[in-house]
């Protein structure tokens, strides 16, 4: 029984190690998905990678699916799930708009701040139901989802805001290039490489994982587990939230029905991304590659001839294929180390 | 001879061997017939539905017009059939959140197979209805066989399902319905205002309402939502169960699908979008327990109606389709809260009259500072749930049920 | 090292704790001095996990004396009490699955370098260090999912020591050690004693206690008994304090004239758990079977009621075979199975006593497929009548009833089946002395009218009073048959630990 | 107002006023929010209560909901513009059974379940217009692709119908290459404008006869590497196009006054419902500041021609 034929190889050099997980991780796997699909598109079409404006709507498609998908993850990885951030993004969206209606010459980084914090607002009230209430996220954020909606709903009632309606220089940010990579790219990467090192890297953040790895054992061992479930949420809003002005840079029109479906999509991108939809494992990075992958196939499809009515159905069976290899996956594990227990 | 009697006189038997005693012999019930029947979740959603019904009556104009009954039942009659096998879902502690792209994939197959195709109504519908079985099983057989979490599962399949509806047609719609059928769909009973689509409603409702409340097979899906492992102990067939509600769902969800398409002329891959939502809030405004194990069909209704008579009076006011939203979703959010805010106010009250005890220096006789059957507390000991299953065991318990 | 100048780093006096209808503590008290290894034990559901549970700040006491080093406490949370210098380990280890073996000990106080950031080389060389000193080889990178339980139990326990507490409290840490590990903790919680702390052991195993602790504490129905140096008792008089009369009393098997066979099992293999498993009962007779925590004895029995699957080997029932992995059609062929787990296995504890009892024979209460409430009412009143479980109505929770009445209802539930065998896993475990004769008597009445009984306990005094015969289980064999008359207490443990003892000869080679 | 016996509505209550209810394709579609304006100021003329209501998505089910409101309601009469020809049909029809007038703008259903179509223009008018503009702003030659709104809407399928048919006959040398649809959603607009230049690597011109895509193509193209190269044309709104017009993604582009076409339609509204016309052909009616017009056959009533608007006279224009 005991583990001394199981692992020989115990303190196996680090750095061969680093090179074997990462060549094993669902990460690696996904990156070199998007890779072959960019191929395949490139070969159908040369503009696809080969112009600058190919380059540019490559990395400026998904970069706003991915700051949501990041704040979606770290929600999921707690056990927990929030329906509500497309309308946290509606009300973001709808509000950026407005606030330079309102408030002509409102300097653009107050608009962001904003939009973050209203995004933390409501992300807070779900965790706050969530962690106080007792009460499932499932139901609490499916019912915030209406309750968001509605109030973007009767606010904006049927008005809607026009590139005309925003500063120039706030819609050039949605366009804007940095050494040809897009700025919202930028800011996306960035999200995702401050809460990638901070799940893997910080206390509060590994305790995310222990807490939905098993919210009993996490209790017994006195993690705030209250704490980090609101923050989560707070996490998973104010992300949606800065989406929501990215949505508003990038697209310039927006109208109380944006971000509709984009929990799902979210989601989508999380657990295709590796993210276990009962929490505990899985990476930001993982969400994050999940939600170029989805974005890239839906500007592939056309190009190789795919009427793009089918890229939901593609999404499904992503999400399906991504769930089921992890089941397939994890089973195998577990007969290998039975296995190894036997003969030992 | 039953079991039961032969029961009885063995029992009498081994009381009379052991100690002479006289059998013990217990009442059927703990409360009165009252307690039961009003002090219940199902009761006070139907309490709403018919307090807002009556403040609709009194005081929306034209509610009480000859045309309300027969349209409010017309829309809601997808949502109380889907309800129905959603309600079964939900009880076995799983959800299935496909069921309206399961919709739009039938009303897709009903339009290819009877506009473009030139199939009957009857033969479309029954193709129509065997996908949405198909759908079913595809839900259930990763759910129940390969152990998967249907809420990741139905995501998926949600996405799935849509997508062929939608990939199938387009945007285009198929419109051009055999007029006679569509005229059915939308007929009335003989002269009343009762919609002919309650017919068929009616019977799924007997129908659900007698799998789940009068066969072994609805006992056994609550011993599922309550604890799948003891149910599995006790001879319930927990796959396939589960592998029959989820069939159930996608067939009823296409027969929805069949209807939705004759009343509204139109066949179109986005049809009924969202309306798996709709359906969740009714049945969780119902009374039905998101972790399982708890619920009954007449308050799913009660939450469906509910749900469709708010609406109808908003609308009628002139209140949009968004502050319906917000009611909708206040009411599921309290209606879900209520037993932990119940809970905690008596927590509250019991801390607050007795003294402050459990501080730094708790005397030896201070009173209990917890009530002592305080569900919380049980749930605090440590045990450990399997890592692939949802932690709604153990969160079911911190959720103070309001059974009677 | 002397125990009385120093102040206890533990007291606690008429602890009580209930958990609903439950008094599952009456008068917890302890007094543990720092530099002191000290053993509480006690019969099942004596309330030990308990009296820790409190100590550790996962329940609050409802009322009593508790005091740690010297002061008045009362901790909230887990969290306080670790920050206090309070390190346990629980009895069923509470791992997260997900993460890593090191990240499973450091979670919560990871060694952090500068910005906050997890100095995960400095955590690593710590666990190494730890794993060393308890000279055990864990991966330390891989997931804790998947781990058997006794390296669970050994993280668990790698854990506690890295908390460098005032108190360390093992709640049965060796229940499936081998005996090498066993060793090892020993070491290391001796040293620990000469490093000044206090510690509290629990544990089942006699020899361990003898060898390991001080002091001894004894507990008896969630009351405190007595306490004793280790060096002025013996075995006897533990048994004595422990179960408060003479064990003969308690096990009133009354000889029934053997029948057919009727269950018969051959050759029953499941990779990794059990091999090459035959045995029959025959109707009238109790089988027991004895072994260690852990030896596989449950699962034998799971696959041979359906619950589980099994590789090879057959199962016949009455003469007939019985599919395997479907315990409905094992049910109606006339088998019941009283799992050992009553709250997660034998009983939906949020159903009415009438579902409950009602469970396994609903096919045989509706009529044209229906079934009713009245229908099960009418069934279920007999058969909780028979067993006497206190309760005032048949619909009432089983959760709202004591952990001996659940039984009664588990019992009740597999009665009403009308078995002609009946396996039962630890029918008595965690319910009171009372109830406990009671279920003895009910097994002896039940094989006396002629029904096969298949029977597990832990407790051997209880296997011993009870069983016809006992088929011993080692590490997943049947290790020994012994009848009620050869039977000893001895024979039974050497059987059941002969693998071990194999092991830990290889394992020293 | 004849409400049937919707008992007692406001419309019985203040004897005359008629209850006039805009139903538009869907809410948050600046288009519709003039032409719905141009509803307003007209029942505010005639002295009737105005007012909106519409599904968030452009479906039909969304709309027969509404439908079925206005019938409970017992409005005087509805106009809307229809998100399918046929599938709405049953419910307008239950609606007119309960006496509720009926009056489609912009987008037609069957003639049988209405009383009156007001065209914002005839359908050769509008595609003839469109084929004018994208043929000038390509000289004549090229690929175009057209951006429509859902794939059902009858008045945009109408145009592009008969725009195929125009550029076949009469420009040999511009090819229409493809047709998506944006389903009237910005985002979607948008996004199928960046697939169709992806797609189309040789796209000369994007053509969008609705004013949500037209918008979210000029959007799209204004700051990307194409602007300059593809031209984008079709039906707009001033206020909406004004920056790209300004900018110079776009050249020109058509629309009729879409406030004028709702002020047409509840005048029309207001002649069937108080009894004035039948909605037979001949009949004839005041519009307020619009004059007199004339019903025509199938019950059309018809606003003008189309109108060009381009950098010089965008300014004078504001909705
Ligand atoms: N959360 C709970 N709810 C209800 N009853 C409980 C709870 N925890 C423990 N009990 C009951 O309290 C009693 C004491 O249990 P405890 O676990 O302390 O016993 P123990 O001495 O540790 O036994 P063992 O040797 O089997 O571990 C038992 O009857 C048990 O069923
Ligand atoms: N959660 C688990 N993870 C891994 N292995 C386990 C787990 N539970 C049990 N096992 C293994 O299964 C085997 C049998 O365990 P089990 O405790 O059921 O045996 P048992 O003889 O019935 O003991 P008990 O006296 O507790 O009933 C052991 O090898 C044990 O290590
Ligand atoms: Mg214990
Ligand atoms: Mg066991």
């Amino acid at each position: 029984m005991t583990a001394e034929t199981l692992t020989p190889a115990k303190r196996e050099n680090s750095s061969m190690r680093a090179v074997r997980s990462l060549l094993a991780s669902r990460e690696t796997a996904i990156v070199l998905v998007i890779l072959v699909i960019i191929a395949v598109a490139t070969s159908f079409n040369q503009s696809f990678l080969f112009t600058g404006q190919g380059w540019r709507d490559l990395l400026l498609t998904p970069s706003i699916l991915m700051v949501v998908a990041v704040g979606s993850a770290v929600v999921i990885i707690t056990r927990n799930v929030d329906l509500s951030v497309g309308s946290t993004l509606a009300i973001t969206a709808y509000m950026t708009g407005r606030l330079f209606v309102d408030v002509p010459g409102i300097p653009i980084f107050v608009v962001v701040l904003l939009g973050i914090l209203v995004g933390a607002g409501l992300g807070l009230i779900n965790g706050a139901l969530v962690a106080f209430g007792k009460v499932p996220a499932l139901v609490v954020t499916l019912g915030t989802m209406y309750i968001y909606r509605g109030a973007v709903l009767t606010w904006a009632g049927s008005d809607r805001i026009n590139a005309s309606d925003m500063p120039g220089s706030f819609l050039n940010l949605g366009t804007m290039q940095i050494l040809s990579i897009p700025l919202l790219t930028i800011v996306a990467v960035l999200v995702l490489i401050v809460a990638g090192y901070w799940l893997s890297s910080t206390r509060s953040g590994r305790e995310m994982y222990a807490i939905g790895s098993d919210p009993e054992a996490a209790k017994l061992y006195g993690l705030p587990t209250t704490k980090r479930v609101i923050i989560a949420f707070i996490l998973g809003g104010a992300l949606a939230g800065l989406a929501g002005v990215m949505y508003a840079a990038r697209y310039g029109t927006v109208s109380s029905s944006a971000g509709m479906g984009w929990e799902f999509d979210a989601i989508g991108a999380a657990v295709i991304g590796g993210v276990a939809i009962f929490g505990g494992s899985g990476t930001v990075w993982g969400a994050a590659f999940g939600a170029i992958l989805l974005m890239t196939i839906n500007r592939t499809l056309p190009i190789v001839g795919i009427p793009d009515f089918w890229q939901r159905a593609v999404v499904g069976a992503l999400i399906i294929g991504a769930i089921v290899l992890d089941r397939y996956l994890s089973v195998r594990r577990h007969r290998k180390l039975q296995e190894a227990r036997d003969k030992a | 001879m039953t079991a039961a009697t032969r029961a009885q006189t063995r029992a009498s038997h081994g009381a009379a061997e052991r100690s002479g005693d006289e059998a013990r012999t217990y009442a059927a019930y703990h409360r009165p017939w009252w307690f039961r029947t009003f002090i219940s979740a199902e009761f006070l959603i139907i309490a709403l539905l018919v307090l807002v019904w009556i403040i609709a009556t009194t005081s929306v104009d034209n509610f009480s017009g000859p045309l309300t009954v027969r349209y409010l039942l017309m829309d809601i009659a997808p949502l109380m059939m889907i309800a129905l096998p959603m309600t079964l879902v939900i009880i076995t502690g799983q959800i299935d959140l496909s069921v309206a792209s399961t919709m739009g994939l039938s009303t897709v197959v009903v339009g290819i197979l009877h506009v473009q195709m030139g199939l009957s109504i009857p033969l479309s519908g029954l193709l129509a209805i065997l996908v949405g079985v198909l759908c079913g099983v595809f839900n259930g057989f990763l759910v129940a066989y390969v152990k998967l979490p249907s809420l990741a599962v139905t995501i998926g399949t949600l996405a799935l399902y849509r997508g062929i509806a939608v990939g199938l047609l387009g945007t285009t719609a198929l419109t051009d319905f055999d007029q006679g059928w569509s005229d059915l769909a939308t007929s009335s009973i003989g002269e009343s205002r009762i919609p002919a689509i309650m017919i068929p409603v009616v019977i799924l409702i007997l129908i659900f309402a007698v799998l789940l409340h009068f066969t072994p097979f609805g006992r056994g899906l609550y011993d599922i939502g309550h604890n799948e492992q003891a149910a599995r102990f006790s001879g319930v067939n927990v796959a396939r169960s589960q592998m029959t509600t989820f069939i159930l769902t996608g067939a009823v969800s296409a027969a929805a699908g069949i209807f939705y398409t004759l009343r509204f002329g139109n066949s179109r891959g986005d049809n009924a979008t969202g309306l798996e939502l709709e359906v969740i809030a009714a049945v969780l405004l119902g009374g039905v327990l998101i972790f399982g194990g708890r619920g009954a069909i007449h308050g799913v209704l009660a939450g469906a109606l509910l749900i469709g008579v708010l609406s109808s009076a908003l609308r009628l006011e002139g209140v949009t389709v968004n502050v319906i939203n917000i009611i909708i979703g206040l009411l599921l959010v309290i209606s879900v809260l209520t037993p932990t805010l119940v809970a905690g106010a008596q927590r509250l009250r019991e801390r607050l009259s007795g003294p402050a005890a459990g501080q730094d220096s708790a005397p030896p006789t201070s009173e209990p500072p917890e009530s002592p059957d305080s569900p919380a507390q049980q749930n605090s000991t440590p045990h450990k749930t399997a890592p692939h299953h949802e932690s709604a065991p153990a969160d079911s318990a911190s959720t103070p049920t309001a059974t009677p | 090292m002397s125990l009385s100048d120093s102040t206890p780093v533990l007291e606690l006096a008429g602890v009580r704790k209930t958990f609903g209808s439950v008094t599952a503590l009456a008068d917890g008290s302890i007094t543990v001095y720092p530099g002191s290894i000290h053993a509480l034990v006690g019969e099942n559901g004596a309330g030990k996990s308990t009296l820790i549970k409190i100590v550790a700040g996962l329940h609050r006491r409802d009322r009593g004396t508790f005091r740690f080093r010297g002061a008045d406490a009362a901790f909230n949370s887990t969290a306080e009490a670790k920050n206090a210098g309070i390190a346990v380990i629980y009895q069923e280890p509470t791992l997260f699955p997900d993460l890593s073996v090191t990240e499973n000990i450091f979670m919560g106080r990871q060694p952090r370098s500068r910005g906050g950031r997890i100095d995960k080389h400095a955590m690593q060389q710590e666990a190494a260090e730890i794993f060393d000193r308890l000279g055990v080889n864990l991966d330390l990178n891989r997931p804790a999912d998947g781990l058997s339980i006794a390296d669970q139990q050994i993280i668990e326990i790698a854990k506690a020591i890295s908390l460098d507490a005032h108190l360390l409290i093992m709640d049965e840490p060796t229940a499936a050690l081998s005996g090498v590990e066993v060793e090892r903790l020993f070491a290391v919680a001796r040293s620990l004693r000469d490093e000044g702390r206090g510690i509290v052991f629990i544990s089942h195993r006699f020899d361990e206690i003898f060898s390991l602790c001080d002091t001894i504490t004894v507990m008896r129905d969630g009351s405190y008994v007595a306490t004793t140096p280790t060096a002025e008792t013996s075995n006897d008089e533990l048994v004595t304090m422990m179960v408060g009369r003479e064990v003969a009393d308690l096990y009133p098997k009354t000889p029934a004239e053997l029948g057919e066979v009727v269950l018969e099992v051959e050759e029953l293999s499941s990779a990794g758990t059990f091999s090459d498993v035959s045995f029959t009962v025959r109707a009238g007779e109790i089988v027991g079977l004895a072994g260690l925590v852990g030896a596989g004895r449950s699962e034998i029995v799971r696959a041979v009621f359906g619950v589980d699957s099994y590789d090879s080997g057959t199962v016949k029932l009455n003469g007939r075979p019985v599919p395997k992995g479907q315990p409905s059609v094992a049910i109606r062929a006339g088998m019941a199975l009283v799992p050992e787990d009553r709250r997660q296995q034998g009983l939906v504890v949020d159903a009415s006593l009438a579902r409950n009892i009602g469970a396994a024979i609903r096919r045989r209460l509706s009529r044209f497929g229906l079934i009713t409430t009245s229908a099960e009412n009418r069934a279920a009143g007999p058969w909780a009548s028979q067993l006497e479980v206190k309760t005032s109505a048949l619909s009432m929770n089983a959760a709202t009833m004591s952990g001996g009445n659940q039984q009664k209802v588990a019992i009740a539930k597999w009665l009403a089946t009308e078995p002609s065998l009946l396996i039962i896993d630890e029918p008595t475990r965690g319910i009171d002395v009372g109830t406990k004769a009671e279920v003895h008597r009910l097994l002896s009445q039940l094989a006396g009218e002629g029904m096969a009984i298949l029977m597990i306990s832990s407790e051997l005094p209880e296997v011993m009073g009870m069983a016809d015969r006992i088929l011993v289980v080692g590490e997943g064999r049947i290790s020994a048959e012994l009848d009620r008359d050869e039977a000893t207490a001895e024979k039974v443990m050497h059987a059941a630990t002969a693998r071990h003892e194999k092991n830990r000869q290889e394992a020293a080679a | 107002g004849d409400n049937g016996d919707g008992g007692g509505g406001d419309g019985e209550a203040s004897g005359e006023e008629l209850n006039i209810t805009f139903l538009p394709k869907n809410l948050g579609n600046p288009y519709f929010e003039t032409s719905n304006a141009g509803g307003e100021e007209a029942v505010e003329e005639f002295g009737g209560t105005y007012s909106e209501v519409g599904p968030q998505e452009a479906t039909p089910d969304g709309q027969v909901e509404y439908i079925n409101t206005a019938a409970q309601q017992g409005e005087d009469a509805l106009v809307l513009s229809a998100n399918d020809p046929s599938a709405i049909c049953g419910a307008l029809n239950e609606a007119r059974d309960v006496d509720v007038a009926v009056v489609t703008f912009d987008s037609d259903t069957d003639a049988e379940c209405r009383d009156l179509f007001v065209n914002q223009a005839t359908a050769e008018g509008i595609a003839s217009a469109q084929v004018q503009l994208v043929a000038e702003q390509i000289d004549e030659e090229g690929e175009i692709a057209i951006l429509s709104a859902s794939a059902n809407a009858t008045n945009q399928n109408l145009w592009i119908e008969l725009m195929e048919e125009e550029i076949a006959a009469d420009y040999p040398d511009i090819e229409i290459v493809d047709t998506v649809y944006g389903d009237d959603d910005d985002q979607r607009s948008f996004d199928q404008t960046a697939a169709l230049l992806q797609t189309h690597s040789d796209l000369d011109a994007i053509v969008s006869p609705t004013t949500v895509g037209i918008a979210a193509a000029a959007r799209y193209i204004s700051d990307s590497d194409y602007a300059g190269e593809v031209a984008v044309t079709g039906l707009g709104t001033p206020n909406q196009m004004r920056e790209y017009v300004e900018d110079g993604t776009v050249e020109a582009f058509a629309l009729w006054n879409p406030e004028d076409l709702g002020y047409l339609s509840a005048w029309a509204a207001n002649a069937l419902a108080s009894g004035e016309i039948e909605g037979e052909e001949g009949d004839t009616f005041e519009a307020g500041r619009l004059g007199e017009y004339t019903v025509g056959a199938d019950g059309e009533v018809v606003l003008g021609e189309p109108f060009v608007f381009n950098s010089e006279n965008i300014g004078d224009f504001d909705f």
